[in-house]
């Protein structure tokens, strides 16, 4: 048999089918002997066979021994789910000389043994989808994967640290990269951050360099305070649409001075100062961190004088001896050409006041673990002095764990990071207050390197740890000691009483969610998002930065909760892969495009207006309709909507799925 | 504003006080009440864990009677019977099995209900269908107290939709538009013993002990409440929990009681000589 | 001569694509009668959804049997028809919700087509149950658990359709004269060679 | 004229309008004439059954079988007429896909009988007479009337069709094309159609008038609205089922002003030809939202009607599906 032989199409059907076990995944789910001989007696089937593992490599040999050795043109595997395996078999037949396309999986693994439960019944419906399959594979034709080149630009959303990662990887690598980000600064969550865990490093430290690497690198375009409104295109030759916000600062005039900010009309900083989490205040015209990259001012248009009155005298333009203010800035919008997306967008923080029982925003001794991030940091609105709102210094701090997470009220999910951040807050609590730290936690969770150890340094610092979940922070006093405290109230589940702890300051560990807007974002780059709302990977385990979309990938805490170190190397990944796709500069498409049969077109027009890609156009001179194969994604409904069957769909001929039909019906 | 108005056992019993204010009060407001007719138990809440079919046919025979009488919205005061006819709708609605029973009972009766007919709490009518701008017209003595807003479990949760589950603010309000002040109270929603104050004294005497200390101790003149368990208890065994925990003296009134004292009228109407807890206090300020 | 060649070699009304001919479908009993669905789901949403069930492990009734195609927009309303004369009881179609569709709207076409072929189904008795249109994302595992046990339920409920069956009833009455004019013919044949 | 090869016309459940076609051909039906030996033609000839049985088998050169088969006469004559013939052409739509009187199959047998019979408006019938198979004359003769059977089937579900020759009537171009290729033996495979195997829309005076991007928000009746004698059908919201249907006719409804109904048939690509126009107008329709789509499409007051006029029969469903044979609507198990 020629590979490169398309007469084989009509030469009569040599079918090979292949059954397998799974180990006992399928043979223990359905009488698997009773399918292959069922198999064996349909017309066309040369050779029956089943096997152990069919993906295994004595499989896919055996797979091709048969080829050879009977002839065989038409290949079904009945096995796992087509999604996980096709491409396995697609290639042992190329391998054996036989088109990949001649081939048919049955998916009986997912679809059959693993979801029912009585063996009669799912042998009946592995009987039927193979017969289905035998049947349709007769039609099957001789097809060739489209190459198409693959633009080698990339474009990353989000530059917290997954974006900045990935973005400095593939710009070393020698990618023109495109850095987008909807904040003012690049840095992220990260840049928040007191010290890391569980070295206590500080996170300044660490990421400011790679921060201004993002900035200086030649490779990388940035642009901050901006956002993607719209893409286009498919794997390798993306178009997309970025929106670029006024900050009504001229980015490339600021050197980062200060000096509007010096002279704003508003002497003080009046403003709840959003890098601080509303802890400390800023100017309209603002600087968002000392650190922030670009190093460039901006202004808000919601509480700048100028926007809202109108009668302003713009002293912070009169400082500005370089000019570079600008009322009149206005939106700007960029259209890029990139082959890859790389979406790094991140997460958002629970909100703690959807727990009532824990009074935030009730009790102003209550805090977010990223309030006290701000309040240890010596850049912070205390300059790294830990003190409650009314200035007095904590003697007693109370950290709830598991905040918006664990919780069948908000969010089931364990968000992985917040026993760490709350030792590693213990320690820093203790440390700037010598204050007394209560833990109340469900499990300790410190899978990590050099995590556990940091629990156990924990341990030894007289940080004290209650197992049980807090009912609820209260400010009534039971006792004369609980007077002018916050109790917290929570069973001890070690010690089998109920405990009331007084304490100055409460310390919530909220959680990780997705982000509030994350199914417009999962829209707007038609990728798939699990139950929660964070972006679904193409595989838990086997492709863990791939999305169901070609050519894109995901990175960070928008995939799912992750800590720093797990982040940076999923960046690293998906950098990884996306270089991968970029060098190989082509990209094979899967050859199930429709097309039109000229010569039985009766140019009817109906197809035409059908296609969200404008892959059907009509030809004013041949009064037909014709599909642009490079732009057909293959979704077939002008197929379906053809009025005279003149559009067929490769790989998923009428001919093709009414013998699937008539398969799947086979048995009564 | 005319409504169906269910007042339970409650009402006609140890929460007469309670009525009698609230038909008072309501005259005040302008709100119509249409009592049902051959009303039965709401099915109540204690029952509804020993036979929840029986209970929730109870319920149902209160509101195929409210439908025939025209089937307005019902006010039930009592939180006990607030929450029972509540539930009722909500599982009426949501479990197909259980109004199926729930059906075939009162058609046995030869009745029917659709499930559609809202209860409401005397609370939400008056913040949201009276107003608080016509309480402040109303008011002529303001009541210039410090009180201390308890609503108790049953009228915030699970099913009521006027006010915060856990932070309750609708009575605070409505003290605030009588002239009274509301003192900062964060017990709102615990305790008060409930049912169990007759059978494990010991645990329900300390809870509502905790609720009288702590009004006490944010300068309240006196308790407001919605709930005629709740009342009951704080009220009733005050003697009890003085004579265990110390001395404590806390008047408690219903809230339609506070306000019928705004509005000016005689506390013999609103009967406020039914408070056990002396209530001395509060005439004297108030006067 | 065979009956088949006297009536002039007549195909049976149901010829299978490939040209082989099916074994006539019996009306089996209702007791042995198991509900079939044919089910066309797209490969982004739904096809991987019933993936996620499968590695969810979660069980439902086997009785669906999925077609995979890239697209509910690839769906042509012949399908259905096709599944409901070759024996089927029910047909369920999956796509992605409005607006997830991999294809941008291919759904919502599959939206339109199944609205009017629902109106003309009715017309010609199938009842209402025996067709069905869900969105079930990729991450709605238990949903096409849901929607599979419910529509096997609701069409167990309603019976079998068997449009083979009623196919090869509707025919008896021609077979009942073939019959009559074969007799005559052999009757007359051996009255000739006689 | 014993050389001359011998043709048959018949006509079975039909309007008698594939008869007129036949005249239609006008002073071409003189050539016809006397180029064949017609031996039955119930219309214009006095031939009975028995003359042809009397024939050899195969003997006549081809029968044109109009009309779709509704009566166990009209089965036996088709019977009768295949043993005969070398070749049988399926003539006009009732006999290629069950026509007009196919959107019957919508109703059980009983059903019919007893409208037509008892309770049409123009019906007096108090002792409820019912057409007899067999019944005995006042002479005591017996005398046998056809059965009405379940459902109406094209030709080609009672005996085998060699071919097709679609439309409602067939044109007389056609018809000329079929005889002329029958008479000099120039013919393609068996079991094609006679007619090209392209829609309508190829030869449609008004193809250039359909705009590109239809989306059709407002479905309308011809009855009820006025029609640009210019435009596309479908562009102004008509169902015109040109581009399901077989083109051959030359567009003679478009040129009169009216939709195309559909009588030609499908094309050879697809098996239903409603469920593909169907699929091709829903697709066309215009809205996302579920009542938006509903509104659109309740402009389409019919769809048995407007998309199976001339094929119901042929649709995969075949007919209602409740229906019994002899019992009227299925019993509910």
């Amino acid at each position: 048999m020629n590979l490169n032989d398309k007469i084989s199409d009509k030469a009569p059907a040599r079918i090979g089918f292949y059954i397998c076990h799974c180990g006992t995944n399928i043979a223990g789910a359905l009488d698997v002997p009773a399918v292959r001989d069922y198999v064996a007696k349909m017309p066309g089937v040369i050779v029956a066979r089943d096997y152990k593992y069919m993906c295994s490599d004595p499989g896919q040999e055996l797979l091709g021994k048969d080829i050879t050795e009977h002839k065989l043109n038409r290949i079904v595997v009945a096995s796992c789910s087509p999604l996980l395996h096709e491409n396995t078999f697609r290639k042992a037949l190329e391998k054996a000389g036989l088109n990949p396309f001649y081939f048919q999986m049955v998916n009986i693994r997912e679809h059959v043994a693993w979801v029912h439960t009585d063996k009669p019944g799912a042998t009946r419906k592995a009987k039927d989808l193979c017969s289905a399959a035998v049947r349709r594979v007769k039609f099957h034709k001789f097809l060739e994967k489209k190459k198409v080149p693959y633009h080698p630009d990339v474009l990353v959303v989000g530059a917290g640290i997954a974006g900045i990662q990935a973005a400095l990887t593939m710009a070393n690598a020698g990618k023109k990269v495109y850095l987008v980000e909807r904040e003012p600064s690049i840095g992220g969550h990260m840049a928040m951050f007191d010290k890391t865990f569980p070295t206590l490093d500080c996170a300044a430290c660490i990421l400011t360099p790679k921060m201004s690497a993002v900035k200086s690198h030649p490779n990388i375009t940035l642009w901050t305070y901006s956002e993607v409104a719209k893409t286009e295109g498919s794997a390798g030759n993306f178009k997309v649409t970025v929106k670029r916000k006024p900050r009504y600062v001229k980015e490339e005039l600021c050197v980062g001075c200060n000096d509007c900010i010096d002279n704003c009309v508003f002497k003080e900083p009046k403003f709840a100062d959003e890098f601080n989490m509303g802890l400390g205040k800023r100017k309209p015209v603002y600087m968002p961190f000392p650190q922030a990259t670009p190093h460039v001012a901006l202004i808000d248009a919601e509480t700048c004088l100028h926007f809202k009155t109108g009668k302003c005298k713009q002293s912070c333009a009169e400082a500005c001896d370089r000019k570079a203010i600008d009322f009149n800035q206005k939106e700007e919008i960029k259209e890029i050409q990139v082959g890859t997306l790389l979406l790094a967008t991140g997460f958002e923080v629970f909100d703690a006041a959807k727990d009532p029982y824990y009074g935030y925003g009730v009790h102003p001794g209550v805090y977010t673990s990223l309030e006290i991030e701000r309040l240890v940091n010596a850049s912070g609105p205390t300059n790294g002095e830990i003190v409650l709102r009314d200035g007095r210094k904590p003697k007693s701090v109370g950290i709830i764990h598991c905040v918006g997470s664990r919780d069948a009220k908000t969010n089931k999910w364990c968000s992985r990071v917040c026993c760490m951040y709350s030792l590693k807050l213990a320690h820093l609590i203790k440390e700037h207050t010598g204050a007394e730290v209560y833990n109340f936690y469900i499990d300790m969770r410190t899978p990590g390197k050099m995590y556990e150890e940091f629990y156990d340094r924990l341990l030894e610092e007289g940080v004290h740890f209650v197992r049980g979940r807090v009912s609820e922070v209260s400010d009534f006093a039971m006792s004369p000691e609980e007077e002018g405290k916050l109790i917290l109230r929570a069973e001890d589940t070690l010690a089998g009483f109920v405990r009331r702890v007084p304490v100055d300051m409460v310390v919530l560990s909220t959680g990780l969610t997705p982000k509030k807007d994350s199914q417009t974002v999962a829209r707007l780059f038609n990728i798939g998002r699990s139950p929660e709302g964070f972006f679904q990977e193409r595989h838990p385990k086997l492709a863990p930065v791939n999305t169901f979309t070609d050519g894109i990938f995901i990175a960070g805490c928008c995939q799912g909760p992750k800590d720093i170190p797990d982040t940076v190397a999923q960046a690293g990944a998906a950098a990884a892969e996306a270089l991968a796709l970029i060098d190989k500069a082509y990209i094979e498409l899967e050859p199930d495009t429709a097309f039109v049969v000229e010569d039985t077109c009766s140019g009817c027009k109906s197809c035409v207006p059908l296609c969200p890609y404008t892959a059907v156009s009509f030809d004013e001179v041949k009064k037909k309709a014709v599909i642009n194969e490079t732009l057909c994604k293959g979704c077939g409904t002008c197929v379906a909507a053809c009025p005279s069957g003149s559009i067929k769909q490769n790989l998923f001929e009428d001919e093709q799925i009414f013998s699937e039909i008539e398969g799947v019906l086979t048995n009564d | 504003m005319k409504y169906l108005y269910y007042p339970g056992c409650s009402l006609k019993g140890t929460g007469r006080a309670y009525e009698e204010s609230w038909l008072e009060v309501s005259k005040a407001l302008g709100v119509e009440l249409e009592e049902i007719e051959d009303w039965n138990c709401c099915g109540s809440t204690p029952y509804m864990g020993v036979d929840e079919v029986k209970s929730l046919a109870l319920a149902g025979r209160n509101f195929a009677l409210a439908e025939r009488q025209g089937g307005m919205d019902i006010i039930a005061p009592c939180s006990a019977c607030y929450l029972s006819l509540n539930k009722t709708n909500h599982v009426l609605n949501d479990y197909p099995e259980l109004r199926a029973k729930v059906d075939s009972a009162l058609g046995s009766a030869g009745l029917k209900y659709s499930g559609r007919i809202k209860v409401r709490h005397p609370l939400d009518v008056i913040l949201n269908d009276v107003g608080v701008d016509k309480v402040k017209k109303l008011v002529k003595k303001p009541l210039g107290l410090k009180l201390a807003a308890y609503y108790g479990c049953q009228i915030t949760r699970p099913y009521s939709d006027f006010d915060d589950p856990v932070r309750p603010v609708s009575m605070d309000k409505l003290m605030e538009a009588a002239g009274a002040k509301p003192v900062p109270y964060s017990m709102k929603t615990k305790c008060c013993g409930g049912s169990i104050t007759g059978t494990v004294p010991e645990a329900a005497l300390e809870l509502a002990c905790s609720l009288l200390k702590e009004a006490v101790k944010r300068g309240a003149d006196a308790m407001v409440t919605p709930c005629p368990l709740c009342q009951f208890n704080l009220d009733g065994y005050q003697d009890r929990i003085s004579k265990k925990y110390g001395k404590t003296e806390m008047p408690v009134l219903y809230f339609t009681q506070a306000l019928g004292l705004a509005f000016g009228i005689s506390p013999e109407k609103l009967g406020i000589n039914r408070c056990l807890a002396s209530a001395e206090k509060i005439l004297e300020i108030s006067r | 001569m065979t009956k088949e060649q006297k009536r002039g070699g007549v195909p049976l009304p149901l010829t299978h694509v490939d040209g082989t001919v099916p074994t006539l479908i019996k009306t089996r009993k209702r007791d042995e009668w198991q509900p079939r669905i044919v089910a066309f789901f797209c490969n982004w949403c739904t096809y991987t959804a019933a993936d996620l069930a499968g590695v969810s492990r979660m069980k439902y009734a086997p009785n669906a049997r999925v077609i995979r195609v890239m697209c509910s927009g690839r769906v042509d309303p012949q399908f259905i028809l096709e599944a409901f004369a070759k024996g089927a009881d029910g047909v369920l179609m999956g796509g992605c919700h409005p607006g997830d569709c991999h294809y941008s709207e291919g759904n919502y076409k599959a939206l339109r087509r199944a609205k009017l072929l629902k109106r003309f189904l009715k017309d010609m008795c199938v009842e209402e149950d025996r067709f069905r249109l869900e969105w079930i994302s990729g991450a709605e595992g238990e949903k096409v658990k849901l929607v599979i046990d419910e529509m096997v339920e609701k069409v167990r409920k309603l019976g079998p359709l068997n449009l083979p069956g009623r196919f090869a009833d509707w025919d008896s009455e021609i077979s009942v004269l073939e019959e009559k004019i074969c007799a005559k013919e052999e009757k007359e044949g051996a009255a000739h060679h006689g | 004229m014993a050389d001359k090869p011998k043709i048959a016309f018949y006509w079975c459940a039909s309007c008698g309008g594939c008869e007129e076609a036949v005249v239609d051909l006008a002073e071409d039906i003189l050539s016809v004439v006397s180029a064949v030996d017609i031996v039955l033609w119930p219309v214009a000839m006095d031939f009975k059954k028995a003359d042809i049985e009397a024939m050899p088998d195969g003997s006549i050169a081809a029968s044109l079988i109009n009309g779709a088969i509704r009566t166990s006469e009209q089965e036996e004559f088709v019977r009768l007429l295949r043993k005969k013939s070398g070749a049988v052409i399926s003539f006009g739509s009732c006999a290629c896909t069950g026509g007009i009187p196919s959107l019957a199959n919508q109703f059980e047998k009983e059903r019919i009988l007893s409208y037509v019979y008892e309770q049409a408006p123009s019906v007096i019938n108090e002792l409820k007479t019912r057409p007899q198979l067999e019944s005995k004359g006042d002479e005591g003769h017996s005398l046998e009337l056809p059965a009405f059977r379940e459902m109406v089937r094209p030709l080609d579900e009672v005996i085998k069709v060699d071919y097709y020759l679609p439309g409602c009537p067939p044109t007389p171009k056609l018809i000329k094309e079929a005889v002329t290729a029958l008479l000099t033996g120039k013919l393609p495979p068996a079991g094609s159609t006679l007619a090209p195997d392209t829609a309508l829309c190829e030869e449609c005076p008004r193809k250039d008038s359909k705009p590109a991007d239809l989306a059709i928000s407002e479905f309308k009746m011809p009855s009820g609205a006025v029609i640009d004698p210019e435009k596309c059908m479908l562009a102004q919201g008509f169902i015109c089922m040109g581009p399901a249907t077989r083109g051959g006719c030359e567009a003679l409804c478009i040129k009169g002003n009216m939709p195309c109904t559909g009588c030609f048939g499908p094309t050879s690509r697809v098996k239903d030809q409603g469920a593909k126009m169907l699929s091709c107008v829903a697709s066309s329709a215009a809205g996302k939202e579920d009542a938006e789509i509903d509104k659109t499409l309740a402009g389409i007051p019919d769809p048995v009607g407007t998309f199976y006029r001339y094929g119901l029969a042929k649709c995969r469903l075949r007919g209602k599906a409740d229906r019994v044979p002899g019992k009227g609507v299925r019993q509910k198990a």
